[in-house]
């Protein structure tokens, strides 16, 4: 077990994939020279050179364009999206033709592909740039999506991602890379479309995942002081949706809580209340609350901006609220 | 070329043609559903251009698409069980008229978002390319086509990565009910090409042999390894868009005007001036076709709807 | 009160306040000369000239983009998207441009801007050009998302958000066009942003809009057979939603079902339940049920895709499991 | 030219260069979040453009806007406030650097969503066009831009609608670490206009005469209804991208050599050389500038916060 940071594992997971296999290439806006903009590809384009790692122009619809094409005739394409905000610029690329093409050719195309992104707000870059859209991609058969929220999953999922022979969306967040954390040693994988019991606990449920999952335990810290024990569950993959975990935790529970950093309407949370509601009516002892983004485009100043993110308070007092 | 060559061409424009015919016929009937786009009119283009592709370049176009489907080896009874809908027609049934598509015969489909496709012909290269083997991606669009961001990204990026692509614009004078001079900053849509330094030509799309030669000549020069090369098939389309086409952007003169222009008819001349074949030889190579596409039609409405439990296969990739 | 077609309320509210403000325009794909590929605007090109029905390039990303940079100029365009599948080619402009313009800048720009695109599956058009993908839009803030199921609605509500001064995306169904139904004769509008019962019950709720509004009434009108009176609210807007309606209605009958036509996960049924139970938690007498699209791309085949589409049936079968 | 023209100039070219090396400052000390892109090296692009520039003309930029607002007649204040991001900034705080506006000064932002705001500009014209008035669209965006698809709409838009747009590449020669080799299929970026048949020139943006003479006669030929124009001004970034650029993409030699040829020193020299004004006078405008910005940091700092209720306005229209 090595204690490494959310970067590196995510540089590791894809380093390695790299060197185990010659058909993975990695390619978007300043992957290569710059080593990424988040340094996440660091010392990549000399090590594995241009032809793995290319730099494009700033050109989203081709970058993921030409990486379906290219997973099309047998490689492994890693498309990095500098950030997810940029992924609109892509969309028919991710929704319309990712997602699309395996099944409507009748199983012909294979698309072995993933698309980096990383998301979130937090970071004053104002309301273009501080999106956590998970949501809107989440909707979309055909395609995957992952958002791990620890450095374990991110290697492991990520690498998962990377030899999976379906469209991936691997949702990072900008907040996460510094975390630091336990990660095996070994050369394991994590599989995507199932969710995680990160935190043991009986008196309620929260479901979350990535960013919120950190404020989340911050949450359950302050709540142990008062005598509340939350159970957390961590969905790290939206698409496929593994409520398995969530059912069984909140069968225990009986309560539960929804923590996600995009907007409330429409949101992760909205589809998770409705499937425990669905599928586990008879142990509903409070109303399911969520903790979600205030329906506002993220403003620049950093006090409005911490207005309306979901804070460890706002998770503190739900939990409080469906005891 | 030889005298087997010039029929089988001329074969696959009749076939075309018949096809298609024959496709407006049960749409009317409505057996075949969703838009239809016929190529009436196109079939020099796409015969000529796949005419001396090698089987290992890789052909991708847009939903106009049963004619290349065809030149690119996709039988007539495929084609006809997809437009039926048919769990034996080449995408089974799911994709329809504008999703066609075989990759064992390297054809990409058949693709619906207008321009969408032309970064993933550019990606395919790029496949090709980071795999060191000499094929050749062929990308068809239209004149539409060329004014939409896709095509931007697609023809910037094969020049500056030197992708081994070749850019075919099938000009047929019209986005649906657009004009070119009402859509395209420029007329000469291969003039668009000097934005992006890549070597491009005009030609006309109605002699089969015309757009054959300069086939040859862009795929030479892409396989050559000096990069992507624009080419521009300036052609016409007979019949509406799309079936049920008011067609109130165009006079019917000026359809009558190119329908003298028949790329079959043309063709059929040529043959028989340069003696390559007799009218009674191709008239029977006519009546073999209508053979076919019988058969095809009898093969389509005979085959089984795709099995219930199809619906939900091909979500996702299965071992 | 006049019979007319949702083709021709649609068409009428364009023709009057085209007629009424100079400042409105429109521009699109085929909106011109060819009279709108769904002829909605048939004849607008002859009475109104090419300055004001202007027929664009294919490329809808200035489409919308330039429709936005008219509306700063304080004029009232109205952007028609051939349909709803080529949004996502606009999708930046759609989502981080239109809606969010008016808050960046402290509420220094307006746009008085409609973006109209038709949705909607049952055409055997394939995966690309059959998606009902409402719910995406309708999670940002910023935008209002308006998709009305009856001629009068749709005549209301498009003046009403020809005249509003907020980006406004509004959603035709395709399979609806020929709907006739009675629409007033006085110049009115419908506010944006209101739901209305669009039949009284007291048995079970059914939350629902577009499309799926027709295919509930006859839902409906079966279920009368057998005894059951469903009452039926129509959402009519998306963002901003209007429980109002739809809460009190379940207060009545306790019992709901929501019908959309898009992917049930993540879906506008997901939301609309998760409010109820948020928010009427101690009216609920049975789990919620949703009636929504299996979760495939469309296919073509005919069969499949109706097994796919919300049927009747499947209406009715929800009804029943609530009660 | 008089003098107090010229001295406004350099008074505008000092004025951005201090309160973005302060703002520099500002954000080392945590005083300003998000993303901070200086325009230092480029002042004379936008000083010398928007100089000719009439008061009913529009101008859009991209998020290096520190220098464009400056130019349109945003206060020092209002910049520094707007990046402090307190209610009396230019965005009432909610904006940010890449956010900065006035749309009473006819200053439209700010735009962070490299080359989106073309189509927008496109609009901006089209309505300009339509309320048949004489004013200019200028807008301005980087060399990196002119590789995504907005670009191509907007620009084959402006053309076929004949749109009163001007549009201005800034070439400061990389996109973020990209340099313009490595990103688009055309060195000279100008050479793009010739896809669209749209009138075009190259000038070097270091001088701000230069820059001002180009500006006029462009402006000068979409204000007489011949449609867009497409001026490329070369200039260089002096600093990074954004703050905390590790700039691993050019040698500091290339960036020195390009320092010597700052914008203001140049014309410092030629106004002194040309006897428009003394070393001495120049000094004391300078003292005016420093004087100014120290005023307009310590209005910043002491600016009040948005108010808590301001997260929730501007949502939608209020009237
Ligand atoms: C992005 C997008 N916008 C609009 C459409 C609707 N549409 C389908 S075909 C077409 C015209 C395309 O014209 P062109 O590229 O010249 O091809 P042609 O039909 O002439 O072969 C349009 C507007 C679409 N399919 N995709
Ligand atoms: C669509 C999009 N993709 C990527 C980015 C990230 N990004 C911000 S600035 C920039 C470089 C732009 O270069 P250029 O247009 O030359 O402008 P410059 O920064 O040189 O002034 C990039 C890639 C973005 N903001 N928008
Ligand atoms: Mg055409
Ligand atoms: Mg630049």
């Amino acid at each position: 077990m090595a204690r490494i940071t959310m970067r590196e594992a995510i540089s590791q997971a894809l380093w390695e994939e790299m060197e185990a296999d010659q058909n993975v290439f990695i390619l978007g806006e300043e992957v290569g020279v710059w080593g990424g903009t988040y340094a996440v590809t660091k010392g990549f384009y000399d090590h594995f050179g241009p032809e793995r790692v290319r730099d494009t122009p700033i050109a989203e619809a081709v970058i993921v364009g030409s990486a379906i094409g290219a997973a099309l005739t047998g490689l492994r394409p890693v498309a990095e999206l500098m950030t997810i905000n940029f992924a609109y610029s892509a969309m028919e690329h991710i929704v319309n033709e990712a997602a699309k093409l395996h099944y409507m050719f009748g199983g012909q195309m294979v698309l072995p592909l993933v698309i980096r992104a990383v998301g979130g707000g937090g970071r004053q870059l104002g309301a273009t740039h501080s999106q956590t859209p998970d949501v809107i991609f989440a909707h979309f058969p055909g395609l995957k999506v992952v958002a791990p929220g620890t450095p374990e999953d991110a290697k492991g999922l990520l690498k998962e991602s990377i030899r999976s022979n379906d469209p991936v969306l691997f949702i990072e967040h900008a907040t996460l890379y510094q975390v630091r954390d336990e990660v095996p040693d070994s050369n394991y994988t994590v599989p995507i479309g199932k969710s995680k019991i990160q935190r043991q606990g009986q008196d309620a449920t929260i479901v979350t995942y990535s960013k919120m999952l950190e404020i989340s335990l911050k949450a359950a810290d302050q709540l142990v002081e008062e005598g509340i024990e939350v159970e957390i569950v961590d969905l790290r993959s939206l698409r496929p949706l593994d409520m398995e975990p969530v059912l069984e935790s909140f069968k225990k529970t009986n309560r539960a809580v929804i923590v996600e950093e995009g907007w409330r309407s429409y949101g992760i949370g909205a589809e998770v209340a409705a499937r425990i509601y669905e599928e586990a009516f008879d142990y509903v002892d409070a109303p399911i609350r969520r903790v979600a983004q205030k329906e506002v485009p993220l403003p620049y100043n950093r006090t409005l901006e911490q207005m309306a993110l979901p804070q460890v308070e706002d998770v503190v007092k739900a939990v409080k609220e469906v005891l | 070329m030889d005298k087997r060559e010039h029929f089988d061409l001329y074969y696959q424009m009749v076939l075309i043609r018949l096809v298609e015919e024959e496709a407006a016929r049960l749409y009317q009937q409505g057996k075949i559903g969703g838009f239809l786009h016929l190529y009436i009119g196109q079939e020099a283009v796409s015969t000529g251009l796949i005419s001396v592709r090698k089987p290992q370049d890789r052909v991708i176009t847009a939903y106009r698409d049963h004619g290349v489907a065809i030149n690119c080896g996709i039988s007539s009874k495929e084609v006809m069980a997809e437009l039926l809908g048919k769990a034996t027609g080449a995408s089974r049934g799911k994709g329809g008229s504008m999703h066609i598509a075989d990759v064992e015969k390297n054809f990409w489909g058949g693709h619906a978002i207008v321009g969408a496709h032309l970064p993933i012909a550019a990606g395919m290269a790029l496949g090709d390319q980071y795999q060191k083997n000499d094929n050749v991606t062929i990308c068809m669009f239209g004149d539409g086509a060329t004014n939409i961001g896709y095509f931007h990204e697609a023809l910037n990026l094969s020049k500056v990565w030197n992708l081994p692509v070749l850019w075919v614009c099938e000009n047929n004078q019209y986005g649906m009910g657009t004009s070119v001079d009402r859509a395209s900053a420029v007329l000469d849509i291969h003039q668009k090409a000097e934005g992006y330094q890549i070597p491009n030509s005009r030609v006309d799309g109605m002699n089969v042999l015309t757009v054959r030669e300069a086939g040859l000549q862009a795929l030479e020069h892409v396989r050559s390894g000096k990069g992507p090369y624009f080419l521009e098939i300036v052609t016409y389309r007979f019949r509406g868009h799309s079936m049920g086409d008011p067609e109130r952007y165009r006079q019917s003169e000026e359809v009558k005007k190119w329908q003298e222009n028949d790329p079959i008819g043309i063709y059929r001349k040529y043959l028989v001036e340069q003696k390559i074949g007799t009218a009674e030889e191709l008239d029977r190579l006519e009546e073999k076709v209508k053979a076919e596409v019988e058969e095809a039609i009898e093969f389509a409405e005979s085959s089984p709807e795709p099995a219930p439990e199809d619906l939900f296969k091909h979500v996702y990739y299965e071992a």
